[in-house]
């Protein structure tokens, strides 16, 4: 510290301090200023622009897919043989667990809420998410809670439950290491991420759309996705019950669901599954809305009546929280409560029943070009059919006390999950990878992943329903040739052929991430409109500009693109579509009338920090060490509290003065003078 | 979750983000209860509340708990229409509220019910 | 034409004869009930299954695109959605209600000639035939494990629960399956027409042996039941002075007698399995030898061809074959000997005594004894002598 | 209490959603589709979501209520009076935010000011009376794991005093925040919000005090 | 902010912290862990320094930095920190000699007051123009005052109010409850009327208020809670074997007469009005015996329809008798018992037992008999 002399005698008039110059915000907070940056690792890191977010929750969740793809790698390498010996019992029931949990809670739902991330606001002519901040906290959460789950593996085994984690064998005694208490406090962390997620793209949904876009000229997928933020949103609260009392069993040693006590374990199923069915839908309703909006543009019709499969979304959503129970046909509810679930489960299938005849009729009568993105949503029909169809099969109680737990229940939800949400993503990538990135994936390479794919699941999971009808359960890590049986139907021939048939899936998916390698080094730039398109995401730039639209479209059709590219010339019923102005006529109409001032949130680092607070807390609790959860929990509320009391767009003091000597690009975001 | 269609409005904005547009009025201040309306509110609440105690240490039988559920409903309904403004704003923030009331209590009715809790 | 292969396979399962644990092989009143209520289903789901395949392929066939101008833009038919949306729904109360009445009659209890309790726990099934009029009349309960005798034609009901995790008790080829809660019993209508071996295995995920926890039901004839069961409850015999069965009790009283039990023999109060196994119990050994399966019904007592002799004989000849129980030829003494010496190796259980903490130091499975050759012959003797 | 003490380090990470809610899109929000805030429909939808929470724990309780070991049941240890005169404390804070949130209205920031501290201190109150409750229960031998009933009793009314002590936190730092100017957005509207997750926590306690304490076991 | 030698030291820092928390859960060897700790936290007090004086690398040599170097420029204000980080050592060393809590306070006191000081510190010395130096104080400084602020508000109303209400006998406290409520809601009203009333008079108000209740808090918190009597349980009487009397314990005052629903109820046992004491179990006929599974938690219903208020009792054979410190005393064995709370007429109880040893091994039987009804019994057989 300089201290100042001062002299004793006579009062010194304070020499009138040169005003020195005012320093720039960066010299003033060093690192803590308010990132501003549009370029480098900080853009990324402090981005709150949902294109984005929406690419890394994409990247995150493919690279997840294929961790847990290579799992299943291994459990199929286990059973290919009898008396397998690749991975021990432990290490196997690790592997399923967390090949089930990777699977959906790590791939499927931050793929589906990357997609829409990405796409809802260019679809209803949004600039940016309702709560920007809180969207990038989302994400941040969810790799935090990610990473907790994973960090299992390296210290000390992972969770070995099953993905349902049914009690007591879930609890300590029967589990003791701390893979279940991370399986908990990781998907609880990865809970916050889907239920704020949620809570962001229903208000954005509600509040944002253009003008003139009413709920009944939404896209298809942006109501799809309206209808799985819904689930989301009332679905997470449940499971977070689920995951409070588990966490306080195991680590404050409370009775919640220990016999001894007299506890009843089937309050974890009730819990579990009350989640657990609004969960698959909300796994697979995404895919339906990408998979309605590939079709009509590759048959050039509109999707065959939309309102039909829009309220069937929403019946499907409504439904979805009345069936859970028939996931516990065989552990013992009463004959009426079996009933009733039942028939609530058969009551499903009509919903699906109609999305699937609307997907067929949309088809019929149209001018099919099979892209690679039109071959996958075909291929979501056929297997979904198959899949959905099965699950009929076993809503009918009694047979499904035949079928439960064995690998039958394995090959349905394969062939709904993998032949459902899993081909309706691989449909959106290629749908929209010009959009996103501005070059068209490869065509040739997509044909081979596509084939790949769809023999390799078939002949994955298809023998799974011999299997499971053959009665092999579940979750067995061996299968010996004394139950196997010798006919045409044994356990032995179908377990090698299923395990195959996995090899011949993971090369199909190998060919996807040459694809992207492929296209990223050597891909031609796309054109503007690839597949002449119909919504409104494709009146931008590929990839979009920061701030998506210039000015802000004013809707009047459903389809608006199309509308605005094609004139229907015909008299009476004879019907002629004249073009009338291309893409790229229609982009210029837009840039013409842009808007002067445009106001974009700012980054900011205070999502990061809470998110970054999470997993502190969590691994206190897991290690008993109570103070570092307290110290986790005074950050997160710092972080908070930091982040309430910053403005959502930053005002000018934020910006260092532009530098007048490098005269490098002020910053991209439009500055008000 | 079922939107009902009479929920698109008349969006007037012309430029989403229009500099400086004036202040919207915010519906939730222009009307609901006056200062002593709550008041008078506080004192129903208060008064139901005291009803219930003592109903509790009376004897009534069987219709006991059913009324315990009535007078708990209607302060319920009370506090969410008159103290939370439920009632004097839009009715998209009814449809998220009691649309997530409802399918609480539905589903957890028919998972104490599948336990023989009422049997 | 993958999935129509899909598609085929699944209907085709019908008429195969397989693996012994085959759900479409029913051999009880309560199986065929099930069967008759599910082939048709899994029929319907192949016809509609078929005719939304066959609707695509013509599609892809008829609309290719060969230039023709841009199809009409029709956003739908009402009608046809309608009827296309009632159709499935009428299909679908088709189903709905004979599932109901079959659910219905399985759950019934009160018809029940016979009732034989069941315990489930880490990984292996303890039955346990309770005193009662039923089943030609039990007057002093006694327990087995891993095979549950039934008389055939009789309705017998399972009353079962659990004493450590969630297990399910499921046999095929006679009744669907029903987990088995701890704190709560629950039954499961068995019976069975003929003689035979129906084969089952645990299907809830119960940990580490949760593929090793099988289990079976042998139905014999009234006749032949009543003298298997008279044969349960015949007194202890004792090893004859001298012999290496007589050494092979001591050593059972100092190494097994811990947890094990064999009604009769005075261990001299040493039984406590409820120290040493968490799910305080082991495996009643009085009539070992009457069984021909051992762990779990896990590992064969019965050597190939012995074991081929039960399984494949005709319903006529097995309860005879059965009631010979393991002879000293047909005695698979490999596996039984490995397993007196060192049973964690040849299946997977928490007996590692330094990972005992969380279940205070009590194991779930049988530990290592480390027995050396000469004791595992005595034990093997000693055993023999349990028929 | 140190149960309470890390059941709020959990529950307040949980509760990130509303705060986060308030950073919202700046002074005034811009022209929307339906025309109300952003952050009211997500604050509106927050509360719906927590049914389902609070919803899940009741359950729970409604289920174990009967299973207390030992004859230590709600019978035994429930304290009418005390709980009766809690609940009246919660209702009139209820009253007293409500003033608060009126006076934001009418842009009277003394009134809004001691209206918000005048409903934290009644807030605190109750906060101290459940703790008085559960320090008196463990004394006479109700522990957190002593049996079925008394885990889910404290864990439900863990949670939801955990809820009120994060309000309390939540009124005392807007009325700093409002006296040194630091709220970035409207402020009527941060006050509004405050409210609304007030009244939330309210009716919870009032469907909690007559399903857990007055209907008996 | 971060210059070089910060990042430097805070790198240490972390690092030192991770690895006393890697070797801590690795090894389990203390000293490692309390060496590790010790660095982190030198280097961490170093790295504060640093950045509070920038590193001090104000040269000579560099004239214009000298000349812009804002330290120079503004003099430090006078601040209270110091002081209070002297008291809060003091507090510690005084809390050494007295009570353990003047040690936790007096430590929280300095971490409080030192992160405060080192906050205005750089704060001060961030710029020439004062409003931007309070503004940079309050952008990092505010999200954490806020709520800390808040919290201790909250949390010493909610500690006082909760010992004062723990003095208070059991119907004093909610009279006292209501009182300290309607004192609050009178307050808010008369200063919400009183519109004139100057901010400083309220502020003075609320003060002496809030030195009352801590006032109250600290003397009842002191001389100690009202006596809470510990509740007798069922489970207290088996081990005290109690179980025998007729009459009525402490454990039965008010024994809830509804049972509770558990999920699997073995069998309902009635003493009807002749003192015929007969099991029920569900799909079999009544019977004096019934047959409980090893090892297995089970649950009876007690009903009581005798005209007096009568228990039931499980005696499980015996077992060693237990003097005052719980050492066994050799040779005397006592009646292993489990029994429930006195069952009114018509009344009914719930009994939940488990029992490990087999009934055929142990020397006389299980069974389950009334105390005070003799020849009626209800043997127990476990297989």
């Amino acid at each position: 510290m300089a201290i100042i002399e001062r002299p004793a005698t006579e009062p010194v008039v304070a020499p009138t301090p040169t005003p020195a110059p005012i320093v720039t915000p960066s010299e003033a907070f060093g690192t803590f200023r308010r990132p501003v940056e549009t370029t480098g690792w900080r853009a990324w890191v402090f981005t709150v622009d949902h294109k984005k977010i929406g690419v890394m929750y994409g990247a995150a969740a493919l690279f997840f897919f294929v961790v847990a793809g290579l799992e299943a790698l291994l459990i199929r390498a286990q059973l290919a043989g009898p008396e397998g010996t690749v991975l021990s019992a432990d290490v196997y029931n690790q592997m399923f667990t967390m090949h089930a949990t990777t699977m959906i809670f790590l791939f499927a739902i931050p793929m589906a809420a990357g997609l829409a991330n990405y796409l809802v606001p260019l679809q209803i002519g949004a600039r940016d998410v309702a709560f920007p901040r809180i969207n990038a906290f989302g994400f941040w959460c969810f790799l935090a809670g990610g990473i907790v789950l994973n960090l299992s593996w390296f210290l000390g085994g992972a969770a070995d439950g099953g993905w349902f984690m049914y009690q007591p064998n879930a609890s300590v005694p029967f589990s003791p290491t701390n893979g279940v208490d991370f399986w908990a406090l990781g998907l609880q962390i990865a809970g916050i991420a889907s239920l704020t997620g949620a809570i962001n793209l229903i208000v954005t949904i509600l509040n944002m759309r253009a003008p003139g876009m009413s709920l009944m000229r939404m896209p298809v997928f942006t109501w799809m996705i309206l209808v799985t933020q819904f689930l989301l949103v009332f679905a997470i609260p449940v499971i977070t019950v689920a995951f409070f009392l588990l966490t306080f069993q195991r680590s404050f040693d409370a009775a919640f669901f220990s016999p001894a006590a007299g506890a009843d374990p089937l309050l974890w199923q009730h819990l579990f599954w009350i989640f657990g069915h609004p969960e698959v839908y909300i796994l697979v309703l995404p895919s339906f809305g990408i998979v309605s909006e590939v079709l009509p543009v590759f048959s050039k019709k509109p999707l065959f009546g939309y309102p039909f499969v829009v309220f069937s979304g929403i019946a499907i959503g409504f439904l979805g929280w009345g069936v859970w129970a028939h996931h516990m046909f065989a552990s013992g509810l009463g004959p009426v409560s079996v009933a009733v679930f039942a028939t609530a489960t058969m009551a499903i299938a009509v919903p699906t029943g109609v999305k699937i005849i609307n997907w067929t009729l949309t088809m019929w009568g149209g001018k099919l070009r099979f892209t690679t993105a039109m071959l996958f949503a075909m291929g979501l029909v056929v297997q979904f059919t198959i899949g959905g169809l099965s699950g009929v099969t076993h809503s009918v109680a009694p047979s499904d006390t035949q079928q439960t737990d064995t690998y039958y229940i394995v090959a349905h939800f394969h062939y709904v999950l993998f032949g459902g949400s899993v081909l309706g993503f691989f449909a959106g990538f290629y749908y929209w990878w010009p959009k996103v990135f501005g070059k068209c994936l490869s065509e040739r390479l997509g044909r081979w992943n596509f084939w790949l794919m769809i023999i390799g699941m078939n002949l994955t999971f298809g023998p799974m329903h011999i299997l499971g009808l053959q009665g092999q359960p579940r979750r067995m890590y061996i299968w010996t040739t004394e139950r196997s049986g010798e006919g045409f139907f044994n356990l032995g021939f179908w377990n090698l052929v299923s395990s195959i048939g996995a090899f011949i899936l993971a090369v199909g998916v190998l060919f996807f991430l040459t694809n992207i390698v492929h296209t990223h080094r050597k891909g031609a730039p796309a054109p503007l409109d690839p597949w002449d398109a119909r919504t409104l995401e494709w009146i931008t730039t590929n990839p979009p500009k920061e701030h998506n639209f210039d000015r802000v479209p004013t809707v009047s059709h459903l389809d608006e693109f199309f509308h605005r590219k094609y004139e229907d010339v015909g008299e009476g019923d004879a019907h002629d579509l004249r073009a009338v102005a291309t893409a790229e006529e229609v982009l210029a109409a837009e840039q013409a009338q842009a808007d002067a001032q445009i106001h974009m949130p700012s980054p900011s680092y205070w999502p990061i920090v809470v998110a970054a607070t999470l997993p502190v807390i969590a691994l206190g609790i897991i290690y008993g060490v109570y103070i570092v959860s307290i110290v986790g929990a005074l950050l997160m509320v710092f972080g908070i509290f930091g982040w309430a009391m910053e403005p959502g767009t930053a005002p000018d003091s934020d910006f260092d003065p532009s530098p007048v000597d490098d005269g490098g690009p002020t910053t991209e975001l439009v500055r008000s003078e | 979750m079922s939107e009902s269609t009479t929920l698109d409005e008349t969006a007037t904005g012309t430029d989403a983000t229009a500099q400086h547009s004036p202040e919207p009025p915010d519906d939730g201040h222009a009307h609901g209860a006056t200062d002593g309306q709550y008041i008078v509110i506080a004192l129903i609440l208060a008064v139901i509340t005291a009803a219930e105690v003592s109903l509790s240490y009376m004897d009534v039988g069987p219709i006991f708990i059913p009324a315990l559920l009535v007078m708990m409903a209607v302060k319920f309904v009370i506090v969410v229409s008159y103290f939370m403004h439920l009632k004097f704003d839009n009715r998209i923030f009814s449809f998220l509220f009691y649309s997530g009331l409802l399918l609480a209590l539905g589903v957890y009715v028919l998972a104490l019910a599948t336990f023989e809790f009422f049997a | 034409m993958l999935a129509v292969g899909a598609i085929a396979a699944v209907t085709l399962t019908a008429c195969a004869e397989d693996a012994p644990q085959d759900t479409w092989q029913p051999e009880g009143e309560n199986s065929t009930r099930i069967h008759n209520l599910q082939w048709p289903v899994f029929a319907i789901a192949g016809v509609v299954g078929l005719l939304v395949f066959l609707a695509i392929v013509w599609v892809v066939i008829r609309y290719r695109d060969r230039g023709q101008p841009i199809p009409k833009q029709s956003h739908g038919k009402p009608a046809l959605e309608i009827a296309l949306t009632i159709l499935p729904a009428l299909i679908l109360v088709g189903v709905a209600v004979p599932t109901v009445g079959t659910l219905m009659a399985l759950a019934e209890t009160d018809d029940t000639e016979c009732s034989v309790n069941v315990y489930g726990q880490q990984w292996w099934w303890e039955v346990e035939y309770p005193e009662q009029k039923g089943c030609g009349g039990i007057d002093r309960e006694f327990v087995t494990s891993g095979q549950m005798v039934i008389p055939t034609g009789t309705k017998v009901l399972v009353s079962g629960t659990s004493r450590d995790v969630i297990h399910s008790w499921w046999i095929p080829a006679l009744n669907g399956k029903k987990d088995m809660v701890p704190g709560r019993v629950h039954t499961v209508r068995t019976q069975a027409d003929e003689p035979g071996i129906y084969a089952g295995q645990c299907t809830e995920f119960c940990g580490l042996s949760h593929a090793n926890m099988r289990m079976e039901v042998v139905a014999l004839d009234p006749g032949d039941f009543e003298t298997w069961k008279a044969n349960q409850l015949k007194p202890y015999a004792a090893p004859e002075e001298g012999s290496i069965a007589a050494e092979g009790e001591s050593a059972f009283i100092s190494q097994c007698a811990r947890c094990h039990v064999v009604d009769g023999l005075d261990d001299g109060g040493v039984n406590a399995p409820e120290q040493f196994v968490y799910s305080r119990t082991a495996p009643n050994l009085t009539n070992l030898m009457t069984r021909n399966t051992f762990a779990g019904a896990t590992f064969d007592l019965l050597t190939d061809e012995c074991r081929e002799r039960v399984w494949e004989a005709t319903p006529e000849e097995f309860g005879e074959r059965y009631l010979e129980g393991v002879t000293p030829e047909c005695l698979n003494e490999v596996d039984l000997r490995a397993w007196i010496k060192n049973a964690p190796a040849m299946k997977p259980m928490y007996t590692d005594g330094t990972k005992l903490g969380p279940t205070d130091g009590r194991s779930r499975g049988m530990p290592a004894l480390g027995l050396n050759d000469d004791q595992a012959d005595q034990l093997v003797a000693y055993l023999l002598e349990r028929n | 209490m140190s149960d309470a003490a890390t059941l709020e380090a959990q529950v307040a990470h949980d509760d990130h959603g509303d705060h986060g809610g308030h950073g919202g899109n700046g002074a005034g929000h811009p022209p929307t589709t339906t025309g109300l805030s952003h952050n009211k429909l997500g604050m509106w939808l927050f509360l719906g979501s927590e049914c389902l929470l609070f919803g899940g724990l009741i359950s729970t309780y409604m289920l174990y209520r009967g299973r207390a070991s030992e004859n230590l049941g709600p019978d035994q240890i429930y304290d009418l009076p005390f709980t009766s005169v809690s609940s009246f404390v919660l209702l009139m804070s209820s009253l007293t935010m409500v003033l608060a949130v009126s006076a934001a209205g009418r842009k009277d920031v003394r009134n809004v000011k001691l209206w918000l501290t005048v409903t934290a201190l009644l807030g605190a109150t109750f906060v101290g009376g459940q703790v008085y409750e559960f320090t008196s229960f463990y004394r006479e031998g109700l522990g957190f794991t002593t049996s079925l009933f008394s885990s889910s009793f404290y864990a439900l009314t863990g949670f939801h005093g955990v809820h009120v002590s994060v309000g309390i936190i939540m009124l005392l730092a807007v009325v700093g925040m409002i006296s040194r100017d630091r709220i970035p957005g409207d402020r009527a509207e941060v006050v509004e919000l405050v409210g609304l997750y007030w009244h939330f926590v309210d009716i919870v306690w009032i469907v909690i005090f007559t399903l857990v304490y007055l209907i008996p076991a | 902010m971060l210059t070089n030698g910060s990042k430097l030291l805070l790198a240490g820092t972390t690092l030192a912290a991770v690895a006393a928390i890697v070797y801590g859960v690795t090894q389990d060897g203390t000293l490692g862990v309390v060496g590790l700790l010790s660095a982190a936290i030198a280097l961490g007090l170093l790295a504060g320094i640093v950045i509070a004086t920038r590193d001090g690398n104000v040269s000579a040599m560099d004239e214009a930095a000298a000349q812009t170097a804002v330290a120079t420029h503004v003099a430090p204000e006078g601040n209270i920190w110091p002081l209070i980080v002297a008291g809060g050592a003091a507090l510690v060393v005084l809390g050494l000699v007295t009570q353990s809590a003047f040690v936790m306070l007096g430590i929280g006191l300095l971490l409080i007051a030192g992160l405060q000081w080192m906050v205005d510190a750089w704060s001060q010395s961030a710029s020439a123009d004062g409003t931007f130096n309070r503004d940079a104080r309050a952008r990092f400084a505010g999200p954490l005052e806020f709520p800390l602020l808040a919290t201790a508000v909250g949390g010493v109303v909610v500690f006082s109010f909760s010992r004062i209400m723990l003095f208070l006998s059991k119907t004093a406290g909610p009279v006292g409850f209501v009182v300290a409520a309607l004192l609050i809601l009178a307050g808010g009203f008369l200063f919400a009327s009183q519109r004139s009333m100057r901010s400083t008079a309220v502020a003075g108000l609320t003060a002496f208020a809030a030195l009352g209740l801590v006032a109250g808090g600290v003397a009842a918190g002191l001389d100690g809670e009202r006596f809470i009597e510990e509740h007798e349980t069922t489970g207290l009487l088996g081990e005290e074997s109690e179980c025998d009397t007729t009459d009525e314990t402490h454990a039965d005052e008010n024994a809830s007469q509804t049972v509770g629903n558990k999920a699997a109820i073995m069998a309902d046992i009635t003493l009807d009005a002749e003192g015929e004491l007969t099991s029920k179990a569900p799909g079999q006929q009544a019977s004096q015996r019934i047959v409980v599974g090893r090892g297995n938690p089970s649950n009876i219903i007690f009903h009581n329809e005798s005209d007096e208020p009568r228990r039931i009792t499980l005696t499980t054979g015996q077992r060693p008798l237990l003097d005052e410190e719980g050492e066994e005393i050799e040779g005397q064995t006592t009646p292993d018992q489990r029994c429930t709370a006195l069952a009114e007429e018509g009344g009914s109880q719930l009994l939940t037992f488990r029992i490990d040893k087999r009934s055929a091994v142990a020397d006389e039987a299980f069974e389950l008999t009334v105390p005070g009804v003799e020849g009626q019994a209800i043997e127990v057989v476990v297989p």
